[in-house]
């Protein structure tokens, strides 16, 4: 690691710069929350394929599935309550059947009650609150693979015509995308990691990459939040490919890491 | 006083407090707080642990309105709920060394959880499969990296073509690498920005407050 | 469908179900008859090593095992080589259970498979090696116990004190001459959060192949130092250590496993041109397009 | 002990017939027995860490884990809806100082140090080098302007984001390949502890023979389903 650029006392050597970006999202994200104008926010392709999913299904007469992720509170969960939200208010608009299969980890139940409550208000939005059925959204186990399992089981039983797994899934996700395929659903994923990207982008008819879903979370709820949410990783993105590209050329057309100084910890 | 538990100003303090004892000592040279947010920080990881109380209730919750409703494969629950109140009761009667318990372990758990992996082997070789066709450009690229990564990996192909090492370690660790670290670099900040919402008092949906504004 | 599918519309279109069984078969068979294909060993395992040659006899190793049973169908061969080379070499070690079914593997290991070597070379409970069982359950505790080893950490996996053992050497995660981490990845990012990163202590992994991509950015990041690729990997290291194990066993099924799936889609890539794209079929489950 | 190992290994091929993608008693059985063991010992493991921890600490009179039983205990109100309020206080807690050790170091292994891994000397080191690491650079800011969402992607943008699409296609292939590897590792790992020692393996291919066989007639009669959970 190159040497410290500058160290500030009363700050452990090294930590300052970290400090710095951390305390930078802060500022920005409160700064961002407060402004009373939304921000522009482009429309990624996964929204269209969403409807196009769900008016499939609506076409062949079979349910809709859609899960939100089997995590506590994370930032894709968040995001796909958003997307969830959506999808129950197209159902409920198009009289198609909706499943949202429930649980998954011992921090799965706190997640459900939300779920519960935004599919229950998209229904009540769309003036069908008595569609409802909580039945339909199932606690499934506090377990990853008996959840898998019910989940599974779902896909077998019900036949839906389109499955749209967002959220935080891990391992399952591999399993649950291809039982979908093999029952003809036409199957929207996204991938939280690396390797399970990779997979999905194989195994499912649609996927979200990376933060694509919750810049279409963001999109389709217009809340300020989340939209701010994606501003400041934009700035963030942007800031990190101009250190990237500034530091590079410092570095080889002076020799002097400067960047890289500023980076060291 | 149930006020107390209640209000948001409450929780949102304790929220702000303990992150603060979470975050500050790791940047600031205070050794006064050190001892005090280790000790936070044990409790913490044992407070942690209590869940697992939540979730066996909500097994034995599903599983009785399963066996009171009938519903299909009610016995299954039966069954579900005896072996592991049996096994829980066999850890504690004899300790979690005991022979009984550590044969229930390796006769059930062991086999069961690598199948429950193993199997995705079989999902992965059937997406492979049916995804690495060369239908455009995009999916040609996937192919080719793809074939050439998997020829590596399979043992006799190294010791037969050495030459295909440098062209998969390319693959593996440079081009595969730089898309793991663009991942890094992009995810982290919106999970700091999560954060910045909960701790701003206006995603605090996981402490059940949306919940409380329905009722 | 057509009473009579055309072979290339079978190559496009066929039960995957098939598939599945026949890679059941070719796993299973060069195990009833084993055909020792030839291997060779990458750079990678090579270097693995040569961070475990840094080690003298006497060190203390933190040997994290971030493993459920599962990932220890992959791991094993490289746990078994990387500890051998321990055991041969007088390493001290504390085990630290990142999973609750590590307790399984404990019994898997050193009973089942290390017994007889532990013995040749005199390798004991307590003087050598200590196990602290699920003691790195989030990264609240592996903090914890970087922070405050003895503070935090008091017993062993059965409740016995582990006073007056070489753990008593252990103040801080500074006093820890090497970690050695076997993961499923998922497993505890804390090791690297609040060890490597505070006090600069080397760690290897041996990682599943899942989670490769993670590894191989942190070993260009230089936050870990060594990496041993799934069974592949562990097999190349009990070649290169001369200490044959389950490893070159599996490599023949291994390369069948392999070959079978580019055979599988040198058939879909025919029947797709033969087939699917003349009869311009819409959707085929696949984002790839 | 034999008893045993025959029992894993026909429970695993009982797990296994979830493949055939129908419901059977066997997969149900098999699946059920997991989950139960499974919670049991997630139950054992909680308890065998706070009981090392907490009530050993407490009987060396460590009286800092008085709160932590207290904030434990107050975390299962969430069970009853009507008092779940008291169970915020330890979520709030646990949450807050996990968020904190959480993004304090999370900015230094994924942003810092992976932004500074990627400016290095390029020349002086040979071609193979300056191509890699080029390779590195270029990938990392093209796949990145991929994944743009304030702004509207065109002129040049839209040149850097198409070859960071490709680019990432490319790199899928490969990360997909390693995946599949280790899966594979996996399932033959799993295999060999089935094979190996050798006088397992009549047993095993005989159990594998007639869990297929059982799960086939299962589906023809149409009990497979009946019985399934």
């Amino acid at each position: 690691m190159a040497e410290l650029l500058f160290e500030i006392p009363g700050i452990e050597s090294g930590r300052a710069v970290g400090l710095f970006l951390i305390m930078g999202v802060f500022i920005l994200g409160i700064y961002y929350m407060r402004r009373k104008k939304l921000p522009y926010i482009r429309r990624v392709a996964a929204i269209d394929a969403i409807y196009e999913a769900v008016g499939r299904a609506t076409e062949m007469g079979r349910p809709v599935l859609c899960s939100y992720g089997r995590g506590g509170f994370g930032y894709a969960v968040i995001a796909a309550m958003s997307i969830l939200g959506h999808v129950a208010k197209t159902c409920a608009e198009t009289d198609t059947r909706l499943l949202v299969p429930t649980g998954g980890s011992h921090t799965g139940y706190l997640t459900r009650e939300l779920a519960v409550d935004i599919v229950k208000g998209a229904y009540a939005m769309a003036g069908k609150p008595d569609v409802f059925n909580e039945d339909d959204m199932p606690f499934l186990s506090g377990e990853q693979y008996s959840f898998t399992a019910g989940y599974i089981g779902m896909l077998v039983r019900d036949r839906p015509g389109a499955v749209i797994m967002t959220g935080g899934h891990s391992s399952e996700a591999m399993n649950i995308a291809e039982m979908s395929n093999l029952v003809g659903a036409l199957t929207i994923t996204s991938g939280t990691y690396v390797s399970n990207m990779a997979a999905l982008a194989c195994a499912s008819d649609y996927i979200m990459l990376m933060d694509e879903q919750p810049a279409a979370g963001a999109y389709l709820s217009q809340d300020i939040e989340q939209l701010a949410t994606i501003q400041v990783i934009d700035i963030y993105k942007v800031m990190s490919l101009a250190l990237i590209v500034v530091g590079l050329l410092i570095l080889n057309l002076t020799g002097n890491n400067f960047i890289g100084r500023l980076l060291a910890t | 006083m149930s006020w107390f538990f209640k209000s948001k100003q409450v929780n949102l303090a304790i929220l702000v407090a303990s992150f603060l004892i979470g975050f500050v000592p790791y940047f600031l040279k205070i050794p006064q707080i050190y001892g005090f947010a280790t000790d936070l920080t044990n409790v913490a990881s044992v407070v942690g642990q209590f869940t697992i109380v939540i979730a066996i209730y909500s097994q034995y919750r599903r599983s009785l309105k399963f066996i009171r409703e009938r519903r299909k494969g009610w016995v299954y629950n039966i069954y579900l709920l005896v072996l592991m109140s049996a096994m829980i009761l066999i850890g504690f009667t004899w300790g979690e060394h005991s022979d009984a318990y550590m044969l229930l372990v390796n006769s059930i758990v062991a086999p069961c959880s690598s199948v429950v992996y193993g199997i995705l082997a079989f999902y992965m070789f059937s997406a492979g499969a049916r995804a690495f066709r060369a239908r455009s450009l995009k999916a040609t690229l996937l192919l080719t990296a793809g074939i050439i990564v998997l020829l590596y990996q399979a043992p006799l192909t190294g010791a037969f073509i050495p030459g295909i090492e440098p062209y998969a370690v390319f693959l593996t660790g440079t081009v595969g690498m730089s898309l793991s670290r663009m991942f890094a670099i992009a995810i982290i900040t919106g999970a700091i920005m999560l954060n910045v919402r909960m701790l701003t008092g206006r995603e605090l949906a996981f402490l059940g407050f949306a919940r409380e504004e329905e009722d | 469908m057509g009473e009579k599918r055309s072979i290339l519309q079978m190559m496009a279109t066929y039960d995957k179900r098939w598939a599945y069984l026949l890679l059941f078969i070719l796993v299973l068979l060069p195990m009833l008859r084993p055909i020792g294909m030839p291997i060779s060993v990458s750079q990678l395992t090579r270097e693995y090593l040569g961070q475990l040659q840094t080690l003298e006899e006497g060190d203390i190793v933190l040997d994290s095992w971030s493993t459920e049973y599962s990932g220890y169908m992959e791991l094993k061969p490289g746990m078994i080589a990387t500890h051998k080379y321990f055991i041969k070499n007088g390493i001290k070690l504390f085990i630290c259970l990142g999973h609750p079914e590590g307790l399984a593997l404990v019994d898997a290991l050193f009973e089942d498979e290390l017994k007889g070597y532990m013995k040749n070379y005199d390798y004991t409970y307590g003087e050598d090696y200590i196990i602290l069982g699920f003691a790195l359950p989030n990264q609240a505790a592996t903090l914890a116990m970087a922070t405050d080893f003895q503070g935090s950490v008091k017993v062993d996996w059965k409740g016995d004190s582990i006073k007056g053992t070489f753990l008593d050497r252990i103040e801080t995660g500074a006093d820890i001459d090497m970690i050695v981490d076997f993961t499923t990845g998922a497993g505890n990012p804390g090791l690297i959060n609040h060890i490597v990163l505070t006090f600069e202590t080397p760690m290897v992994q041996n990682q599943i192949g899942v989670s490769l991509p993670g590894s191989f950015m942190n070993l260009d990041a230089g936050l870990i130092t060594g990496l041993l690729a799934s069974t592949k990997g562990g097999s190349e290291l009990e070649l290169l250590m001369s200490e044959p194990g389950p490893g070159l066993i599996a490599m023949d099924a291994f390369t069948l496993g392999h070959y079978l799936l580019i055979i599988f889609i040198v058939i879909g890539n025919i029947g797709y041109y033969g087939w699917s794209r003349r009869t311009s079929e819409e959707r085929d489950g696949t984002t790839i397009r | 002990m034999f008893i045993s190992q025959i029992f894993q290994i026909f429970i695993a091929f009982c797990l296994f017939t979830t493949l055939y993608g129908k419901g059977n008693p066997l997969r149900s059985w098999a699946e059920y027995t997991y989950l139960a063991a499974g919670t049991a010992m997630s139950v054992m493991w909680a308890w065998t860490y706070i009981r090392n921890h907490a009530v050993i600490g407490l009987q060396a009179g460590e009286l800092i884990w008085i709160p932590a039983i207290i904030l434990g205990v107050m975390m299962w109100f969430r069970i009853y809806p009507k008092y779940s309020y008291i169970s915020r206080i330890p979520i709030a807690f646990t949450m807050g100082i996990g968020m904190g050790w959480s993004i304090r170091t999370n900015i230094f292994t994924q942003f810092i140090r992976q932004i500074n891994a990627t400016i290095v000397p390029l020349f002086g080191q040979g071609p193979m080098w300056l191509f890699e690491r080029t390779v590195i650079a270029v990938g990392v800011i093209t796949m990145m302007s991929f994944f743009l969402y304030t702004t509207e992607i065109k002129g040049a943008h839209q040149w850097s984001a198409t070859f960071g699409e490709y680019f990432m296609y490319l790199a899928f292939g490969a990360v997909f390949a390693g995946t599949f590897m280790g899966r594979l590792g996996l399932f033959v790992g799993h295999m060999q502890s089935y094979m190996f020692p050798v006088w397992k393996q009549p047993y095993t291919i005989a159990i594998a023979l007639l869990v297929f066989v059982a799960m086939l007639a299962l589906e023809r009669t149409g009990w497979g389903e009946k019985l399934s959970a």
